[in-house]
This record gives structure tokens, C-alpha cells and sequence, in this order.
């Protein structure tokens, strides 16, 4: 099957996300089965998001007096074919990529950029305070871990004098990205996991707001969120394995094989911080960001410019 | 590569994509709407321009859009009474100075259109544009790009001095007189340092 | 359908997920009903399928019970768990289809919730009637019940108003009523905001509903109760000692939930619940643990000060630098070496280390105190501060304390400000009463 | 442009499963919501306003200074193509660039501008 054609991209693509998706919610019940009880059952991991998702898919959706009925529904919608888009500017293994277009981390840019569209119109839709309120926080923290994302990728782009993944990936032939620019992974993975309101920077659906974005969704519509949520964290640890774990190669076995054990790890690395880090007061955080993460970033551009010369 | 028949019909289903979502930013009351309508609109001039091969520029249309046009709602939504249009409202006003307008702008751009020579140099469709782009923008456009760094950095300034009432050195507005929009007795100036 | 029996046989066997609400003398089970098997808390009653009600139900809390009930998604069932003594409005009578069982009984609640996803009992109906909030069908120019811009009742509903801001724009305040059943407040909290943005700009407690009670809260029901009663009756020290390592941990495992630490918030109620003088080393390394975890600092440092004039009793003084401890003049703690654990700051962040301290110094007082008898007499330190007869209880000045902390605060700072006061409205209430004139 | 129409495929088709979920439910159970059931969750009160309204953004400073950084970062990305072809000229370059952005950083974070207003 060609993985450009419209049936091989859509099982490629759809695969990668919802074998990500599952990954991670069972990582998360294992792990936080192991932070809790200091053991862990894999059989009960391995079940409990699928009796999590059919139990939501048999609970009615709520709706609120007067929401914005079609932008509510998109906003999962959106979420989950942006993490689409950033998913196929990677290529999986050798010739196996979707779209590795020459301007792959633009459109990974433009993508992920959509998620905060995606995010405001779910807290905004629903017409109820703690969502609102989520959906604002979001804004504050896109804006904040956008221009660190953005520089990040910038800079693994400079050796492969190419904006495509491909040329990216094929760069770190001789040395990863994640030796060659040690402040690169650590700042994607800060940036990443606001991407997905993931753990610590989970500002827009938090406990303090009852759930924020998602206080007032219900049954189907929450499956469907949660399920785009998550297939943005996939697409964050696929974007990362590739751009700083040198992607499909590496010796003896296979491209994908390779591919899917480095994504693995950095979805581990994820779900690990979201039960161990608290979550941020977002107000300190913007002021981090731009004061420290953006210049930070910088100088990352600039070390690995220099190193690439 | 995909035949041109294809081309075609995406080029015409993203050009009526875009008129279509640029008419209902006008027809919508909520201005979160309006706002993710005209970014629709411009997702879909993004597309044809990543049809016409400038696909770095297509793709960063959509990329600046999306933080922009949020940053547009999110604002509009702060200043404008009743943001979600809950009450019915209008967005269209001056229907006749607007009619005029808008004949005369298409028919201008149409006769531009039609009557203008535009040059035929097609370009090498294998040369990548983006580090053509690069190029001038590291040659001869260098005191371009670099007067845009100032100009960014004089935007930013600027837009927090006059948006920002929380200065360095406390209030600002601390000391100066009340903007002669309403009628209002002139506070006494320079009461605390 | 072929496709409902296959889901439901999935979701039978899902985690439970239950939407806790605590009534009068609640307190005291709330924390065992996360760490019941097969069964999840949750955050919003959207996410849940199944009401616990623990405790007692006032009737300032009946009617937030039934708009909250109302908001589960069905399927959904209720189940009670009244406690002792059944003196309050039995739900059965207001909620139709109501389970009744024993406080911390777990297998119960999951039975209900096999039986509700496996179709053999049939989802709650509304509680409240099918009623519209404000009769708006059919009024103004298109019979969205609004007039104008920003006028009437589009929906039901009126637009919030513009109100002046420090910041210098007139803009919005919504004007809301947060609480009894706010699962980030204390159960029974409610706090009139005026929110503009979301930063509080105005805040009132609204009335407690555990007042107004003909007899008020029942003593015994206080997740206090063990210090109430040694106020009164010899008790062991340890025994005594060992409530407030307990009652500081369960706290603690709230807070940790709160910050998004939810699987370590399990591990420490789990512990909290076996807890015996032996654990000390481990408490001990816990406190270590959360004092050294960088992010929780981050997230707590500078808000919600509260300053040695503010309150000055309890832990909360004691965070702020204060050596004020009730045990100090207490003869039953000479000689086992006790002197107060101090923090500097009085701000959420030393509020979390100060408890987490003295849960660690609780346990070694235990240890140390052997089978030393505490006499009645001199006022007992309670986790909350100074417990005597006839006065006050802590809850009812800290709870005072609110609007002055809250406002200006940002939401997030101040859910974390009020979750770092450990206020307990039944306490507050029955304080209140207490320090009331005969 | 066969990898842009395969990319626009899968957004397209990944958006209309994500939809297909909430379908799968409202196929199971479409019976209407009474008010009560459709009110904002507060805790148990009513909300007396509609929560949409003109909403105090407490960082609308930071997101004018987004604004002009975004447009700056655009600038990088064919400066990255080029970057090691041109050599140390447009590090030099990009360098000034970045420095004089960093000062409208510096003036904002001295301003407190990137604080809640």
C-alpha cells in the first residue's frame, strides 16, 4: 500500500493516533496505579480505558441552556485533525510518511496552532463559567509556549538545512539531535505537553475548575475530547521522537519499529510528569515563558547555529 | 503527482470555501464566530496559495491566523456589548456608503483584473521558494528585514505603553490628564510623585 | 441492539465514577470514598454516573442537592449513606429512586452502578421540575426573550453588567454563586463572587448551610470529633496525637488533588488511613518528599497570605511564624519534649509544610508519649487551633477571614487560598452556635 | 502537492471519526434535557447571568507582544533553510534581529506587562 495514497494515509495516520491514544491511557492508569497503591495490575490497565470509553459512549451528553451547539461539537473534531496534520509530517521509517512535504515543521506549526482555536471554542461554546475560564486560561498558555515550540523545531531544522522532517530526521544520521542541541528536547517537551494540557500545564480542564473546558461535557463528547487531547500528545511524542531521537533509525531493527519504541519513551516521559509535577500557577508560568523559555530557546537557536556551521 | 483535474477542483472548492466563510463573518452575531469565520476564510486562501506552489507561505498564513484571529476574538469579545449575540444584532452598518464601496472595489479589482498585462515568467517548479525567500531576505532585502526587527520592536513597545496602565513606576496614568472624550473634571495632577 | 449489550457489558466493569456531595457529619467518611475499589471521584457531576450523598442532608443544602443531581447525565443513581443520626430530611422522600447503605460501603454503591449500566434498574428522573428559568419563549423582536442590545432575558438569561476594574476598563462582572457543592471549595462553602475576568473582585460567604438546623451540627458528626470529646474526657495522648497525623494527612491529600496530583493524592489518603505511631518514619519522609517537590512550592509560594494579626491560633499562625500551640500549657505534653513546628511566610506554601510537619511531629509524640493520659482542663489543640469549651471553634474566624484573602486573587490562587485554610463549615457552624450567648 | 492532498485527507477524515463519536451517542440515547438538567454547574446554585460576556482578558498586554513575536518567528523559518549555505552573515544578522526583539521582552517583563493586569 503507498502511505500517500487516501486509504494508506488515512490507516496510517488514524493507526499511529488511536494505538498512541490507548498507550497513553494505559500508562496513565498504571502509573498512577503505581503512585498510589505502589503496585500495579496490567490486566486492569490494559481494560480500564476501553470500559472507561464504552461507559461514557452508553452516558448521554449534557448540553448547557444555551450553548454554541456546532462550534462544541467541532472544537474535538478540530483538535483531533490538527494532531492528524502534525502526525502526517512524520515520516514513520524509511519512505513511509504521509505528507513529508519540504515546509513539514510549518505545517506542524500551522497545526498545532489550530489547537488553541480548538481549545478556546470548547471552554467558550458551552456557555458556563468554569469552562469559559478554561478556555481563557489556554490562550494565556498558548501564547506563552507557542514561540518556544516554534524555536525549538527552528533550530533542529539549521543542520538539515531543510524545514522538512525527513531532511531533519536524515540529519541526525551521525548524532541526535537530542545530544547535538541539549536544550532542544527538555523545551519541546515543556511546550508539548501545554500543547495537550497535559500534567502540569493541564491550566485549562484543572480540578480547580471542576474540569474546566470539559466541567460541563459529558458522555460521547467527552470520549471524543479526551480522545483528541490524547491524540495531540501522541502527535507531540511522535513530532519529538523524530526531531531529537533521530526518528526511524538506528541499528539492527526496523525503521517503524524503531520509530514507535522512541515515541514510546517520550509518552512515557510525559505520562510519568503529569503524576509527578503539580500543576503550574499560570500566571507565573507566562512570566517564566517569555522571560526564560523563549530566551532559552533563542540561545538554542543560536548554539545550534553555530554548531552547524 | 495528482492530475491537474484535481488541482482544479480543489482550487474552485477552497476559492468558494473562502468567499462563502468571508460572507458569514458578516452573517454571524457571535463575534467568536466572526472571528473563526474569517479565519476559515483565510485557511482557505492559505490552501490556494499552497496550490499556486507557495506553500511556505500558505502554511504561515494559517500558522499566524490562527494565534492572530483568537487574539482578534479574544479582544472583540472584551469590548463589544453583548459578544455572543445573544440578542440579535446586525454586523453590517452604512448599507449605502457600504454598497457604493464594495461595487466600486470589485469593479476596480476586476478591471485590474481583466485589462491589466501581467508578466509570464513561469517559475522553475522545482526550486523551493522558501530558501529562495531566505536568500533575499539575507541579500538584497536585508535592510528590509532588518528595519521590520525595528518596527516589530517599536510595535511592541508602543502597543504595551499605551495598553499597559501598570508601569514600571506604578499607575500610569498617574499624573496625566483623562483623555478629553467625556466631559470630566481635570484630576489634580501631580498630587503623590 | 447488538452494540448497547456489547458497551454495556464493558462499562459494567468500569470504575464506578461518583460525584461526592457531604452533608452534615460527612466529614469524617468524605476521605474514605476514594480509596473504595472500583470506584473513581470525579470533578464535575457531568463526569459522573453515580450521586453520593454522605451524611446528612440541612436544609440549606437540599436544593443545591437536587440542581447538582439534576446535572449527572443518565444514566445515573443516587446513593446515600446517611450516617447516625438520621435527624436530617430523609432524601428518600425528595429523591425518588435513593439507595440506601452504610457509610463506607463500597460494594453496595458498585452494585447500583453494574445494575444502571447493565440496564436492570432504571436511570433517576429529574428532581426538579421541567421548568424554565425565566419565561422568555416568544418575548422580543424574535422571541429570544431579549430586548435590544443587552437588554431582557435572551434565553432566560440576562447579560452581566459592567463594572469598574483597577485596571481601568469597564468591563463584565459576573456575578456568581459558587458552592455548597464546588468539589475544589470545602463541602458546604459558598461564596457569593463577583468575577471580572478571572480575577475575584468581590467575595461574600454566603449563609452556612450547616446553620439554621434546630439543633444545629451534631459534635459527634465533626471530622473533629475525637478532639471535641477529649476536650471534655481523659484520652490518650496518642490517640489524640495519632487523629491529628491522620486529620493533617487526609488535608494534605486534598491539597496534592488539587494541584493535579491525584494518583499521590491517593497514596497519601491510603496511608492516612492505616496510620499507626509505626508509620512515623514514613510520614516523616513524605513531609521530605512534598517539601522538596520544586513544582508544589511553585504553585503555592506567595499566595494567600495570611499574617500573624490575621489569625493568630493554630496551624495557620503557626505557618505565618507564630509559636502558638495550646499544647504548650498542656501538663499532659511536659516532658516529651514538645515545642511548636514554626514556618515563616503564612502563605499557602508554608501552610502545606507547617501540616505536613506536625503530622511527622504528631506520630513521634505518639510514639513518645507512651500511654500517657490527657486530663480535660486546660484548652486541647485541636488540627485547627485551640478547642474549649464554650468558645469558638477555628473554623468560624477562618472562614471570616475569606473576602479580605480573596479578593484580587486569581481563580486558581484562590481556590489554593481557601484549600490551605482547611475550614470546616459544619465546624464553623457549630462554633458559631458554641460562642453564641446562652 | 500528492502529499498536501494525502495531509488534507487525513485531517478530514480523523475530524469525522472524532465526530463519529459523539454520533455513536446521541444514536444511543436522544431523549431532550429538562432546564434544571442544562444549567451551568456552579456547586449547586443557578447562574444569574449568561456567562458570555465581554470577558477581562488579564493578559492583553502579552498577547499584543505575542502578536509582534509571531510575526518575528515567521521571518526564521527560511532563514533556517539558508542558514548554513549563507554562513556566518546570517548568523550575524539573525542575531541583531533576535536582540532587537529581546528588547521589547526586556521592556515588557520591566514594564510588567506580562503580569495580570
Amino acid at each position: 500500500m503507498r502511505w500517500s495514497s487516501p486509504l494508506g494515509a488515512v490507516v496510517l495516520v488514524a493507526g499511529v493516533l488511536s494505538a498512541g491514544a490507548y498507550v497513553v491511557a494505559v500508562l496513565d492508569v498504571a502509573l498512577g496505579r503505581l503512585t498510589a497503591a505502589g503496585h500495579l495490575r496490567l490486566r486492569h490497565a490494559l481494560r480500564q480505558p476501553l470500559d472507561e470509553t464504552a461507559l461514557l459512549l452508553l452516558t448521554r451528553p449534557s448540553r448547557t441552556e444555551r450553548p454554541d451547539a456546532q462550534a462544541w461539537a467541532l472544537a474535538p473534531a478540530l483538535l483531533g485533525a490538527m494532531a492528524a496534520a502534525a502526525v502526517a509530517t512524520v515520516p514513520l521509517g524509511r519512505g513511509i510518511a504521509v505528507a513529508d512535504v519540504a515546509d513539514g515543521i510549518v505545517l506542524f506549526g500551522a497545526a498545532m496552532a489550530m489547537v488553541m482555536v480548538a481549545v478556546y471554542l470548547h471552554g467558550w461554546s458551552a456557555n458556563s463559567p468554569m469552562p469559559l475560564l478554561g478556555g481563557y486560561r489556554f490562550i494565556a498558555l498558548a501564547l506563552s509556549y507557542e514561540m518556544p515550540l516554534a524555536l525549538v523545531l527552528i533550530a533542529a531544522a539549521l543542520p538539515a538545512e531543510s524545514l522538512s522532517v525527513g531532511a531533519i530526521v536524515a540529519s541526525q544520521h551521525d548524532l541526535w539531535n537530542v545530544v547535538r542541541q541539549p536544550l532542544g528536547l527538555p523545551l519541546y517537551l515543556i511546550a508539548g505537553a501545554g500543547l495537550a494540557f497535559w500534567g502540569p500545564l493541564d491550566t485549562a480542564d484543572g480540578p480547580d475548575l471542576a474540569g474546566g473546558t470539559t466541567a460541563e461535557v459529558s458522555g460521547p463528547s467527552r470520549v471524543a475530547w479526551e480522545l483528541a487531547r490524547r491524540f495531540v500528545l501522541v502527535a507531540v511524542a511522535v513530532m519529538g521522537a523524530a526531531v531529537f531521537l533521530g526518528g526511524w533509525q538506528g541499528p539492527m531493527l526496523p525503521g517503524p519499529a524503531w520509530m514507535a519504541l522512541k515515541t514510546l519513551v517520550l509518552l512515557a516521559g510525559l505520562v510519568w510528569m503529569a503524576h509527578r509535577v503539580a500543576r503550574v500557577r499560570l500566571e507565573r508560568f507566562v512570566v517564566v515563558a517569555w522571560t526564560v523559555l523563549i530566551p532559552l530557546a533563542l540561545v538554542d537557536v543560536f548554539v545550534s547555529g553555530a554548531i552547524a556551521l | 503527482m495528482i492530475r491537474s483535474g484535481t488541482v482544479d477542483i480543489a482550487f474552485w472548492m477552497f476559492s468558494a470555501g473562502s468567499v462563502v466563510a468571508a460572507w458569514l463573518v458578516f452573517r454571524t452575531d457571535s463575534m467568536v464566530r466572526a472571528a473563526y469565520w474569517l479565519l476559515a476564510s483565510f485557511a482557505g486562501v492559505g490552501a490556494l496559495m499552497v496550490l499556486l506552489n507557495a506553500r511556505f507561505l500558505g502554511l504561515v498564513l494559517v500558522l499566524m491566523m490562527a494565534g492572530e484571529m483568537t487574539i482578534m476574538a479574544v479582544f472583540m469579545v472584551m469590548f463589544m456589548m453583548n459578544p455572543a449575540g445573544l440578542n440579535p444584532m446586525t454586523m453590517v452598518h452604512q448599507h449605502r456608503t457600504a454598497k457604493i464601496a464594495g461595487v466600486f472595489a470589485f469593479a476596480g479589482l476586476a478591471l485590474v483584473g481583466l485589462v491589466a498585462d501581467f508578466p509570464d515568467r513561469p517559475a522553475d517548479a522545482r526550486r523551493d521558494p522558501t530558501s529562495d525567500l531566505g536568500r533575499e531576505l539575507l541579500g538584497d532585502s536585508m535592510l528590509v528585514f532588518e528595519t521590520a526587527g525595528v518596527t516589530l520592536l517599536a510595535t511592541m513597545i508602543g502597543a504595551i505603553a499605551i495598553a499597559s496602565k501598570r508601569g514600571r513606576y506604578g499607575d500610569a496614568e498617574q499624573g496625566s490628564a483623562p483623555p478629553a472624550l467625556e466631559e470630566k473634571p481635570p484630576e489634580p495632577a501631580g498630587m503623590e510623585h | 441492539m447488538g452494540l448497547r449489550r456489547a458497551l454495556a457489558r464493558l462499562a459494567a466493569a468500569a470504575e464506578a465514577p461518583v460525584f461526592p456531595v457531604i452533608g452534615a457529619g460527612g466529614r469524617s467518611v468524605a476521605g474514605e470514598i476514594a480509596l473504595l475499589g472500583g470506584v473513581r471521584v470525579v470533578d464535575s457531576p457531568r463526569a459522573a454516573n453515580v450521586l453520593l450523598v454522605v451524611g446528612g442532608i440541612t436544609p440549606g443544602l437540599l436544593a443545591p442537592l437536587l440542581q447538582v443531581h439534576d446535572q449527572l447525565p443518565t444514566p445515573r443513581a443516587t446513593v446515600w449513606w446517611p450516617g447516625e443520626p438520621v435527624e436530617h430530611q430523609d432524601l428518600r422522600t425528595v429523591l425518588g429512586e435513593v439507595v440506601v447503605a452504610r457509610p463506607g460501603d463500597g460494594d453496595t454503591l458498585r452494585g447500583v452502578f453494574a445494575e444502571l449500566v447493565g440496564g436492570g434498574r432504571l436511570s433517576d428522573p429529574p428532581a426538579l421540575p421541567d421548568d424554565e428559568p425565566a419565561e422568555w419563549r416568544g418575548v422580543g423582536p424574535y422571541g429570544q426573550g431579549g430586548t435590544g442590545m443587552t437588554g431582557g432575558v435572551p434565553y432566560g438569561r440576562p447579560l452581566a453588567k459592567r463594572s469598574p476594574d483597577p485596571d481601568g476598563l469597564e468591563l463584565d462582572q459576573l456575578p456568581l454563586r459558587i458552592g455548597p457543592m464546588f468539589p475544589p471549595l470545602p463541602p458546604g462553602l459558598i461564596l457569593d463572587i463577583a468575577l471580572q475576568g478571572d480575577v475575584i473582585r468581590e467575595v461574600a460567604v454566603g449563609d452556612n448551610p450547616f446553620l439554621g438546623h434546630p439543633d444545629g451540627p451534631a459534635p459527634a458528626g465533626l471530622d473533629t470529633a475525637l478532639f471535641l470529646e477529649a476536650a471534655r474526657r481523659p484520652q490518650p495522648v496518642a490517640t489524640i496525637e495519632l487523629a491529628r497525623a491522620r486529620h493533617h494527612l487526609r488535608w494534605a491529600a486534598g491539597t496534592l488533588r488539587l494541584h493535579g496530583l491525584a494518583s499521590e493524592s491517593l497514596r497519601v489518603l491510603r496511608l492516612a488511613r492505616a496510620l499507626r505511631p509505626e508509620h512515623a518514619l514514613e510520614v516523616e519522609t513524605l513531609a521530605r518528599r512534598l517539601r522538596g517537590r520544586r513544582s508544589l512550592s511553585w504553585a503555592t509560594r506567595g499566595v494567600g497570605v495570611v499574617t500573624p494579626a490575621q489569625v493568630g491560633f493554630g496551624p495557620v499562625a503557626r505557618a505565618a511564624g507564630v509559636a502558638v500551640d495550646a499544647r504548650l500549657d498542656d501538663p499532659a505534653y511536659d516532658g516529651i519534649g514538645f515545642s511548636p513546628v514554626v514556618n515563616d511566610g503564612g502563605d499557602a506554601r508554608a501552610r502545606l509544610r507547617q501540616r505536613l510537619a506536625e503530622a511527622a511531629q504528631a506520630l513521634d509524640l505518639a510514639n513518645r508519649a507512651g500511654a500517657r493520659v490527657r486530663q480535660p482542663g486546660p484548652a486541647l489543640e485541636g488540627p485547627r487551633g485551640p478547642l474549649s469549651a464554650g468558645e469558638a471553634l477555628p473554623s468560624a474566624a477562618l472562614v471570616d477571614l475569606l473576602p479580605r484573602l480573596l479578593v484580587g486573587q486569581e481563580w486558581g490562587d484562590a481556590m489554593t487560598t481557601v484549600a490551605s485554610l482547611d475550614l470546616d463549615l459544619e465546624e464553623a457552624a457549630a462554633g458559631a452556635r458554641a460562642g453564641a450567648p446562652a | 502537492m500528492a502529499a498536501f492532498g494525502a495531509a488534507l485527507t487525513v485531517v478530514v477524515a480523523v475530524g469525522l471519526g472524532v465526530l463519529f463519536t459523539r454520533w455513536i451517542g446521541l444514536a444511543l440515547d436522544s431523549a431532550t434535557l429538562t432546564p434544571p438538567e442544562r444549567v451551568p454547574f456552579l456547586g449547586g446554585g443557578q447562574p444569574e447571568v449568561h456567562a458570555w460576556s465581554r470577558f477581562h482578558v488579564r493578559y492583553y498586554a502579552m498577547a499584543l507582544l505575542f502578536l509582534a513575536f509571531d510575526m518575528e518567528m515567521v521571518f526564521m523559518y527560511p532563514w533556517a533553510v539558508v542558514f548554513v549555505e549563507e554562513g556566518a552573515v546570517a548568523l550575524a544578522e539573525m542575531l541583531m534581529f533576535i536582540v532587537i526583539l529581546l528588547l521589547g521582552i526586556l521592556y515588557a517583563w520591566r514594564e510588567g506587562a506580562l503580569e495580570w493586569a
